[in-house]
């Protein structure tokens, strides 16, 4: 076991433990505004250490590149894509947890 | 039990169950939806059946056909899909859809 | 031994598609449905057919699932069938179920299907890779029909599409969030579709992966209004759509005049001409699979 | 395969099996959507982890096209499903 593969080892391990987050915060939070919240973070992040992990293992310059634009796709197409699902459920009137809903008196 | 053959088992099992949904559901959504998860088993089957050879690279011909025949399907889906708003249009169905408006 | 993952993916799928067909509600299929292409786009994968997981990846994720949106709206109050024909038809679905998989694992084991044949003959096609080398030369006039079929279908969605035009999409105003994304990520996507065509005959890509991540480009500038509507009375429009099969019924037709058999690629010749051949079915795929949706409210005809 | 990529493989597909049960409890549609998201992200990252075995490292390009299409069908979503309410009542 060489440093190399026990750093990779570590932060694919530490990926997985965040998606295991973003899907116990799927699970268990009250409203979708916090789900949301909770999935998109964890998910991205768990994806950014498993694609630093790949990258490390295999030492290739071209797939660290390939991996990185992934990545980064990733992250702006779900960032917005999360902001998008918030505005439709909050005009459409889904009300935050604890909260009445938007647009009425509460 | 070698890995293609699960998923030639899952590949029939798909087909069994979008031909029952096929023909149990009388929404032509549903039959749409039903249709295409037929179309996937046969393309889970095909695919499996490549794999068959313990190594070396699978065979290439059911790739080919699978490949085209996704794409074949997604036209069928789409001229069905067609049809069916077009015949929301011509029924300008009840007030379950106005409600939605 | 099976892997667990071969074991999770072949027991999920049909798990997934009979709630997919089971639920109450649309909408609920209509998203179990593209989680369905997903872990068939990952069931591809592990079946070493990268050529097929990518097509799934752009038609599943992209077009499949916006098309079911668009049409959500006309959907129909459910029916739920009675019972006991519920348990009659699952019974003969097992019955049939059976029987096919004891036909499947009756076949023989290890066979190496026509994998050899291709590989031994590669060199003549033109290309190295073997998908690739069976769609567009060893077996190209079906691919060439293919075609014809795409080119039909699209043609008869906008015929019955013409009495209904102002009832296509009617989109909700487009937030400035949607135009940044479409903004970044249609360029990023014509990128990505060349590099496919490019690479097609290397390694696993092509026209109709190609073709789809345009066509995914283009319903993202439709549903933004950031493009007209696709209507046959365009030029460009016209152009695009029969390029492809126009130029492959030439390549096939040229050699019999010459004493060739059809669809003969000159010794040679092959590697360019299924490159130049894939470019051109790449816009012509794309252009039928962007008319497949709705296109909305005509815009005004604008002349000369 | 090495095994420490087989086990995230599979650890990271029952994250998404087990997210399924959001789809079947809802209640809004926008939190189906979300459901979609995850597979997206998870998906794109079983497909990374499939591709660093050596000989299939085509895999990375399919996960390429999921990053950069998974968007469509959120923005399909909130141009074309109306949400107006008829969740909310359920």
């Amino acid at each position: 076991m060489t440093p190399r593969t026990v750093i990779s080892a570590a932060l694919l391990i530490l990926g997985g433990a965040f998606f295991l987050a973003g899907t116990l915060g799927l699970l268990r939070f009250p409203d979708v505004y916090s789900r949301l919240h909770a999935l998109t973070k964890a998910d991205n992040l768990g994806l950014g250490f498993v694609a630093v992990g790949l990258s490390i293992e295999a030492a290739s310059f071209a797939l660290s590149v390939k991996v990185f634009i992934v990545w980064a796709s990733v992250v702006l197409a779900s960032g917005i894509s999360s902001q998008l699902i918030a505005g439709a459920a909050f005009r459409a009137g889904v009300a935050p947890a604890g909260k009445a809903p938007p647009g009425e008196a509460p | 039990m070698p890995p293609w053959l699960a998923y030639a088992a899952s590949g029939v099992s798909l087909f069994a169950v979008g031909m029952s949904a096929l023909v149990l559901h009388g929404e032509v959504m549903r039959k749409i939806l039903a249709a295409n998860v037929s179309a996937s088993g046969v393309f889970l089957v095909l695919v499996a059946l490549a794999r068959r050879a313990p190594k070396g690279p699978p065979d290439p011909v059911p790739h080919a056909l699978v490949l085209t025949g996704i794409v074949v399907s997604v036209s069928a889906t789409a001229l069905a899909l067609a049809l069916v708003r077009q015949l929301r249009h011509g029924a300008q169905l009840g007030p379950s859809d106005e409600r939605r408006r | 031994m099976i892997p667990p993952i071969d074991l999770l993916l072949a027991t999920a799928l049909p798990l997934i598609a009979w709630r997919v067909l089971a639920t109450d509600e649309l909408p609920t299929s209509v998203v179990l449905f593209i989680a369905f292409g997903l872990l068939s786009a990952l069931a591809w994968a592990r079946l070493d057919a990268p050529d097929v997981a990518l097509v799934e990846a752009a038609v599943g994720t992209g077009l499949t699932g916006a098309l079911l949106m668009s049409s959500l709206r006309s959907m129909e109050r459910p029916r739920p069938p009675s019972p006991w024909r519920a348990r009659a038809i699952a019974l003969v679905a097992a019955a049939i179920a059976v029987a096919l998989a004891s036909v499947v694992a009756l076949l023989p084991r290890g066979a190496l299907g026509l994998g050899p044949a291709v590989l031994a003959r590669s060199e003549e096609s033109g290309v190295a890779q073997p998908v690739t080398a069976v769609l567009m030369n060893f077996r190209g006039h079906d691919t060439h029909l293919e075609m014809l079929v795409l080119l039909a279908a699209s043609i008869g969605v906008l015929s019955i599409q013409h009495g209904t035009a102002s009832h296509g999409v009617d989109t909700a105003p487009t937030s400035s969030v949607v135009m940044m994304l479409v903004e970044l990520i249609v360029p990023a996507l014509v990128v990505l579709a060349g590099y496919l065509v490019w690479r097609g005959s290397r390694a696993p890509g092509g026209a109709f992966q190609a073709g789809a991540i345009l066509a995914g480009g283009a319903v993202l500038l439709l549903l933004t209004r950031r493009m007209a509507p696709l209507s046959l009375e365009r030029q460009m429009v016209r152009m695009f759509l029969f390029a492809g099969p126009v130029l492959f019924f030439l390549v096939a037709a040229v050699p019999l005049g010459f004493g060739g058999d059809m669809l003969e690629y000159p010794r040679g010749w092959g590697g360019s001409l299924i490159l130049g051949l894939e470019s051109a079915l790449t816009l012509s795929i794309a252009t039928i699979l962007t008319m497949f949706f709705p296109q909305g409210a005509p815009a005004p005809r604008r002349r000369g | 395969m090495n095994e420490l990529h087989a086990g995230l493989a599979v650890f990271l597909l029952l994250n998404v099996l087990v997210g399924l049960v959001r789809v079947a409890r809802g209640p809004t549609f926008a939190d189906r959507m979300l459901v979609a998201q995850l597979f997206g992200t998870t998906g794109v990252t079983v497909l990374l982890v499939l591709g660093a075995d050596p000989g299939r490292s085509a895999l990375r390009d399919v996960a390429l096209v999921f990053a950069m299409l998974a968007a469509i069908a959120v923005v399909a979503f909130v141009q074309l499903v109306p949400m107006g309410g008829q969740d909310r009542d359920r």
